[in-house]
């Protein structure tokens, strides 16, 4: 009789997922309980930050793949063992981006399931404006949106065309998105070299930066205070966001909306991002705990868990041989994220939030500063090698 | 400087009305003492005159102008609060000013003034202190002088002595006294203290319960009380009341022996001063036990426990009766004082 | 003279309010006190307006949350239905009420012996102990979280009520607030009772404890409502879902990016409830108790 | 007990205040005095949390020095302080004194007054945030826009923000200061004013040669507390910019938060700790400074 | 019951000496008053008798026991405080049990014993009464029921009267008298009102800045003052003091007039009280102008400007000299007071 602890961040969805794939493990591990814990979303990582160094907390934990270095170096999860995961096979079986988690020959950690981006649009708005089928380029994008735009009488924007903010989703479409788009590499040296401060660079910022400057500003940073507050409420033509919105979008009332592949370049360029969260298992289960997590992280990867997670939660499986069936790829709304995944790239962040930070001031030195955007950019850059070359200098 | 007359004044709290009817005239320059009990409405009278409170109905007039719908500061008064109301942040010097805060004078006129009322209050030295470093009398001094400062037409004292020890008491009394024989105005002061109201009156005005009982001069109420009230409150120890029957001629008391006495009728009350009853030898009024001495120097107090009850006389301070003897007790017909049993109205 | 129970407001104070409020005065001066009172009220519905807005919006349908009308257009208590119907909310609202109450008693009792040794007794170390005391206000709680959380795992009290209250059972402010209290409680009542024959402790607790009624009342307000609305620690000392504090639980209403505004409001709304009942019996304490400490520097 | 019984008075009294205070002087040293020490140890190390800590000396101090954002936060610090201070010092005083002379209904006004300080700041800023948007959604852009006055960029603005995320806080903690002057006020002897109503002077001398004057304990213990809370803002702050901490260009980012994002986004709690001594000396200088202001007229 | 003795008792406060060495026995059930001006010492003897505070040197002993360091309740005193230290929280059977708080007594008995003490004080109606609903002068007998019901041995009471206005004064002096004559408790009573301490005491102790200046029955201070401050201490208004030079045979007056009087040598003061300064027809003393008169009732009290100052002289009531009237005052040579003008001790 074993007893493990998993952790994870709460949403209704995730929990109750995790609660039937807890249930299915155990009747088949009948000599296993898993118990499940946790926290708010948005103190998740403070919460595991103080608890795994003390060494209390989970023994199965789940974790932003944008942390693992920082547990991996403090020694705080063990890999997982090769005879049951063994890398060709993972290697083989899961999408490449996965193999962030990947040290040698043992994977340190592994995802249920990954997430892209795509582009959620208003169908009640489009029908409004005889706008027939989403965007399928960034121009046709940017028409729609112009069409989409309603000011009131003092010129103040009632309604944009699109949404835009670089706290929410917009900074990963612009690293991993537009700037490939627009045929640049947003980073060099396994993202250890900022490499936008470039023309492919200057490009997609004058391309993002269009949409809210100027007369013809199809939306404004800020409006509704978030974006997909103003997609919610209705005000919003189209919004770009991640396949985790999806449920939260499916609960509100009154909208009718539809999703569709991240806009390509005229010439059809795509590129998208992905990220994911994995799960993994922490230094603290030894021995017959060890060997529990073992068996449950081999259940919470499996293609059934994966599926449970696609219909409960909403996220995108982590085997393209489980997402990229014939069923999911064409779901009306799966399909566009899924198709994403062939495309997309993870970024390795640093310090994600920080990171974040520096593309919001990049935006708000030039509509609030007026500043030149090529220099905002080159601020910019210069800022987050400095962050890279701080966290990769020991 | 100016006369002052209540007419017909009353004044409610809400449901409760407090005062009921005061008429009053205050002659140019008098010193009017208003004493009664504690919840008398002697600080309301005060404070209606000095404008603080709304009358209820009834008029106000100084120096023949009625006052009641001006404010404190056009009815030409100054009052002197019973906790003195002196700013602890200022100095003695902008205490005082501060009753000239608002007047229009030059500002070397003023300091003038200011210096002139602490020279008369024996100030001057102290002027540049904080009120924590005064003593208690000193402070006293401190709100007299920013009321005189003003030169009101009338001073309003709300018992300014009460808060003091016995010795200052006695000293700030005499000063309050020299003080108004120097400057001649109007004043109103409020005691509960009958030594007080005694020293210091030109009339007395004693109240009770909102009334008006009785107007004189201290000797007046001090030997012709207008009923037992006043004859009890005037006085200390208080008068010696005991039960009897008038029958024109002669007074018999209750608990026996009786006196020629040829005024009143019916049931009355007999009063008699412990001041003026004292161990006789001859035929005496009453007769009791002393139960307990209290010497005062020149006299001693003695408590008699009679059938009548216990009654307070003065013996010579030197021999004394024994507490536990027997002594017999008289007074001079003179010093007796009739009142009704009924309404405690005196009997003439 | 002075011999009014200092734990009063003084009778001199109170004809400020009282007073006034049992006379009406005629003539402009009415005019004035309208004039005033409406004036006082607009700032105070000012004062409200976020409050309105928040119970509004937890009246509404969550595509209606965005709009800025104040009365919803379909009202609906599905918010509240939703909250309440988790069964965990109550188990998150008894921690909140036990941690709150408990951690209350112990500011009192503490508080109030530590203000009242700094204030009532001379012995060597005075200053600096009251010093010492007061300079824990100035570090953040959030630097230190970590210390405490390792000294939690330390001695195995994560995951317990007596993890959560153990930072806050006592507070510099009750200790200056209690303190200043203190100092209008007459030394001849301790006097008194040190002559009758009792304790150090008991002249504390029986006879000046009691005295300063009023101030524990006000000190208990603040120590509720900061405990009541304590999230960081909570949140960083429990492990299970069962031992969440009320904000704890709500703020799991929200997800990576997206939070459920109309049921934070819903919650915020439910959680005033005590803290507005714990005012409104106390409140009068409130005006009282600071009246004493004079804070007469 | 033979040993009690021969200590002196004043033996026996220093023995009870340390008796009374071994808990609590207990307490404050391990939950304390020992976890603000160990932030100062710290603050000359590197820590991240989840790894081992290494010593660096200075290094934290140097980086503090030399980091652009620690100045832009000092600045604004000091700004709450300055601006938040006074504003609502003099705020809760005119509530205050208003209040205290009403004859009716205050007990149902000081309630109004009261409210924000109860209610959850997480809530109360989603509201202030919502009511500073732009038009559509935003309160004070509609009224504006309704009589016809442009715009207000309240946070999304550089020069703005900051005072529109102060307002709340102010709004929040105003309750607290009203009441705490009207006790000061009513303890105030009405016969001063009586006085002063004898002496004809008007309410502004009334004001400011008696209310002030003998207000002043009372004003000195609401700036010293006040002080402290706007020097430590955090929350309002926190909860008025979740989506972009410490505002457009970290114009609205104070020291706490500068520490918290330190600590718990960048998990590098040697600077954390860094910043926190910086902000513990400000306090104690500024508290201590007022305290002395508070002795000096006694 | 018990005697009471101080030996050579001092306190200092840091490096000031407040008291310097005070030698006083009291007798098992005597009722010693300490008077002196404010600051004397008064309280701080008492503090030290109670075991308030740490005595610097001398010993204290009740009943022959020294009681230095024993805790106050082990000393098997009373204390009433100057401002009752009642507490206002509790009831008064509460506050008057609050007494026995720490006796092992059996709960009945206590109870017992509140209810006699209540009885003896006339407080039985009262008892579930909270001190804001009492008169000034209830609270302060709640104070002596919370002393009476522990039955002491000592009594001490700290200027218990002080609060009380003069009317309940009076009425509370007179109380505690009875009440040690019923209980025979030894009592030591502080005050600064001289009248208080001639009316109540055995034996009166008076101080000055630390010192006794002299101890004695109320009648030997008031007539043999041991040095011009007692005896401008004791008696009011004050005696007055005169210059004068006297040769063994006669007192010549700085002022003019001498005095036969085979007393005393050299500089001296001469004293005479105002009660025994009256205006003669014969052979006066000193004259003066009448400034300002006090009518007391039987007599009045006349302020007279002197050649040697201001003295103060009784007259009859009725028909007292006016005011501006000059008047020529004399006094019986038993009734005058010599006193060395340098160190202001009395000459025999
Ligand atoms: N503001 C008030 N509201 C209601 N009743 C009041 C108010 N002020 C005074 N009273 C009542 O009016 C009566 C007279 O009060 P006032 O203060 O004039 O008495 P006083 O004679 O001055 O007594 P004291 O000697 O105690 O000062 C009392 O019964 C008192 O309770
Ligand atoms: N705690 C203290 N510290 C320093 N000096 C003190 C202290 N208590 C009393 N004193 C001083 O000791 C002297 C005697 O004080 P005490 O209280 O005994 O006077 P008192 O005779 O009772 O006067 P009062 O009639 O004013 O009560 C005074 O000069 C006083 O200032
Ligand atoms: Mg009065
Ligand atoms: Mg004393």
């Amino acid at each position: 009789e074993v007893e493990i602890e998993y952790w994870q961040y709460f949403f209704d969805a995730r929990v109750e997922a995790m609660e039937q794939l807890i249930e299915n493990f155990e009747a088949a591990n009948p000599d296993i309980t898993v118990t499940m814990t946790h926290f708010p979303y948005a103190d998740y990582r403070t919460k595991v930050a103080a608890a795994i160094p003390a060494g209390e907390g989970p023994d199965v934990v789940q974790l932003f793949y944008g942390w693992l270095n920082d547990y991996v170096e403090a020694d705080l999860i063990q890999p997982l063992p090769a005879d049951v995961f063994p890398a060709e096979k993972i290697d083989a079986e899961f999408f490449p981006m996965v193999q962030a988690m990947k040290d040698g020959d043992a994977y340190w950690a592994l995802p249920t399931a990954v997430r892209s981006l795509a582009l959620f649009y208003n169908e009640r708005l489009f029908e409004e404006a005889g706008i027939e089928a989403p965007p399928e380029t960034l121009d046709e994008m940017m028409d729609i949106a112009a069409k989409l735009t309603k000011r009131d009488g003092a010129g103040n924007l009632t309604q944009v065309g699109i949404t835009a903010g670089m706290t929410a989703q917009d900074h990963h479409w612009w690293r991993e998105g537009l700037i490939r788009q627009m045929g640049g590499e947003p980073y060099l040296d396994d993202y250890q070299t900022v490499n936008y401060n470039s023309d492919a660079g200057r490009a997609a910022l004058d391309m993002y930066t269009s949409m809210f400057t100027g007369d013809d500003a199809v939306t404004a940073i800020g409006f509704m205070d978030e974006p997909q507050a103003a997609f919610k409420a209705g005000r919003a033509g189209m919004h770009i966001d991640g396949s985790f919105r999806i449920g939260s979008l499916n609960g509100t009332r009154g909208l009718k909306w539809g999703v569709t592949e991240l806009p390509a370049t005229a010439d059809g360029t795509r590129s998208n991002y992905s990220s994911y969260w994995v799960n993994a298992i922490t230094t603290k289960a030894e021995g017959e705990k060890y060997d529990a997590a073992v068996k449950f992280m081999e259940y919470i990867t499996s293609d059934e868990a994966m599926q449970i997670w696609l219909d409960v939660v909403g996220e995108l499986p982590a085997k393209p041989s489980v997402g990229l069936t014939e069923e999911n790829a064409n779901d009306a709304t799966f399909g566009p994220f899924i198709r994403g995944l062939a495309y997309a790239n993870t970024t390795k962040f640093a310090n994600e939030s920080a990171q974040r930070q520096l593309m919001v001031e990049m935006v708000e030195r030039i509509t609030l500063q007026d500043m030149d955007p090529a220099e905002s950019l080159a601020i910019a850059a210069e800022a987050e090698q400095k962050i890279l070359d701080e966290y990769y200098a020991d | 400087m100016a006369e002052l007359a209540l007419r017909s004044l009353t004044k409610a709290y809400g449901q409760t009305e407090v005062l009921h009817g005061i008429d009053l005239e205050v002659a140019d320059g008098e010193f009017v003492v208003l004493v009664g009990p504690s919840g008398c409405g002697k600080s309301t009278t005060l404070r209606l005159i000095a404008g603080l409170e709304d009358t209820t109905s009834g008029a106000i007039e100084i120096g023949g102008r009625d006052v009641a719908r001006l404010e404190p500061a056009a009815r030409d008064i100054a009052m002197v609060f019973q906790n003195y109301a002196i700013y602890p942040h200022m100095t003695v010097r902008k205490n005082i000013g501060f009753g000239l805060r608002a007047s229009k004078l030059p500002r070397a006129d003023k300091k003038e003034r200011i210096a002139e009322v602490a020279e008369i209050l024996g100030m001057t030295p102290l002027l540049d202190r904080k009120p924590s470093q005064l003593s208690g009398g000193q402070r006293q001094r401190v709100a007299i002088g920013r009321a005189m400062v003003r030169d009101p037409a009338v001073f309003l004292f709300d018992e300014p002595l009460s808060n003091l020890d016995a010795q200052l008491r006695t000293q700030m009394r005499l000063e309050i006294k020299k003080l108004h024989q120097r400057v001649g105005t109007t004043i109103v002061f409020v005691t509960h203290d009958q030594v007080e109201a005694m020293t210091l009156a030109d009339r007395i005005v004693i109240m009770k319960d909102g009334h008006i009982r009785q107007v004189g001069t201290p000797s007046e109420v001090y030997r012709n009380p207008a009923d037992t009230f006043v004859a009890r409150f005037i006085g200390a120890p208080s008068m010696n009341l005991i039960e009897g029957r008038a029958d024109g001629a002669r007074v018999a008391l209750a608990s026996g022996g009786e006196i020629a006495l040829a005024r009143g009728g019916g049931d009355v009350l007999l009063g008699v001063r412990p001041d003026d009853l004292h161990p006789v030898e001859g035929p005496a009024l009453i007769e009791g036990r002393v139960t307990v001495q209290e010497p005062l120097g020149p006299e001693t107090l003695i408590y008699v426990e009679t059938s009548a009850g216990e009654v307070i006389a003065k013996a010579d301070g030197r021999v004394p009766p024994a507490v536990g003897s027997t002594v017999r007790l008289g007074a001079a017909p003179e010093d007796i004082h009739l009142f009704d049993r009924q309404s405690g109205l005196a009997l003439a | 003279m002075t011999d009014a129970p200092l734990t009063e407001i003084p009778e001199r104070v109170k004809p400020s309010s009282d007073a006034l409020l049992a006379k009406p005065r005629r003539g402009p001066r009415d005019n004035a006190q309208v004039i005033r009172w409406i004036l006082l009220f607009l700032g105070g519905v000012l004062m409200v307006m976020p409050i309105a807005y928040m119970i509004s919006t937890s009246l509404k349908w969550p595509h209606e949350v965005y709009n800025v009308n104040l009365i919803p257009d379909e009202p609906t208590l599905e918010n509240y239905t939703y909250v309440l119907e988790d069964g965990r909310f109550y188990n998150w609202f008894w921690n909140s009420l036990i941690i709150a109450t408990l951690t209350t008693i112990s500011n009192l009792f503490f508080d109030s012996l530590v203000g009242y040794t700094l204030c009532k007794f001379r012995f060597p170390g005075r200053t600096l102990v009251f010093i010492a005391i007061l300079s824990t206000l100035m570090i953040p709680t959030e630097m230190l979280v970590i210390p405490w959380y390792l000294m939690s795992q330390q001695f195995g009290w994560l995951d317990s009520y007596w993890g959560i209250m153990f930072p806050g059972l006592m507070t510099a402010f009750g200790v200056f607030l209690m303190k200043q209290f203190f100092e209008s409680v007459p030394d001849d009542f301790l006097e008194a009772a040190r002559i009758d024959g009792l304790n150090e402790f008991q002249i504390w607790w029986e006879v000046a404890m009691p005295l300063v009624r009023p101030a524990l009342a006000a000190l208990a307000i603040f120590v509720f409502l900061g405990n009541w609305t304590a999230f960081l620690w909570p949140l960083i000392v429990t492990n299970s879902v069962e031992m969440y504090t009320l904000p704890v639980g709500l703020s799991g209403f929200g997800d990576e990016a997206d939070v459920a505004w109309e049921l934070i409001m819903t919650g915020a709304a439910i959680s005033t409830i005590p803290t507005l009942i714990v005012f409104l019996i106390f409140q009068r304490f409130i005006i009282r108790g600071v009246v004493m400490a004079g804070l007469k520097g | 007990m033979q040993f009690y019984r021969n200590l002196t008075l004043r033996q026996k009294q220093i023995a009870w205040a340390w008796a009374f205070l071994a808990v609590p002087v207990l307490f404050y040293t391990v939950i304390r005095f020992y976890p603000t020490g160990n932030a100062v140890l710290i603050s000359f190390q590197e820590w991240n949390l989840l790894g081992s800590r290494t010593w660096t000396g200075l290094d934290n101090y140097e980086k503090l020095w030399n980091d652009p954002e620690f100045w832009t936060v000092f600045v604004n610090t000091f700004q709450y302080l300055i601006l938040g201070t006074p504003i609502s010092l003099v705020l809760a005083f005119i509530i205050a004194y208003h209040l205290d002379k009403l004859r009716f209904g205050h007990a149902f006004l000081r309630m109004l007054y009261f409210l924000p300080f109860m209610t959850s700041a997480v809530a109360m800023a989603w509201v202030w945030r919502w009511f500073y948007q732009p038009v559509p959604i935003g309160l004070f852009n509609n009224l504006l826009a309704s009589v016809g006055i442009p715009q207000v960029e309240f946070l999304n603005s550089v020069d703005n923000a900051l005072p529109s995320v102060l307002a709340p806080a102010i709004w929040a903690g105003l309750g607290f200061q009203v009441i705490i002057f009207m006790a000061g006020l009513r303890a105030i002897p009405v016969s001063y004013y009586e006085a002063a109503r004898i002496d004809g002077v008007g309410w502004w001398v009334q004001l400011t040669e008696i209310t002030l004057p003998l207000l002043r304990p009372t004003i000195v213990f609401i700036v010293v507390f006040s002080s402290i809370g706007f020097l430590r803002i955090f929350d309002h702050v926190f909860n008025m910019t979740t989506n972009n901490p410490g505002g457009p260009l970290n114009s609205t980012e104070p020291l706490v938060l500068m520490i918290y994002q330190t600590a718990f986004t960048s998990f590098d709690m040697g600077y954390a700790a860094a910043q926190t001594v910086v902000l513990f000396t400000i306090l104690l200088i500024v508290s201590l400074l007022q305290l002395w202001l508070l002795r000096a007229d006694r």
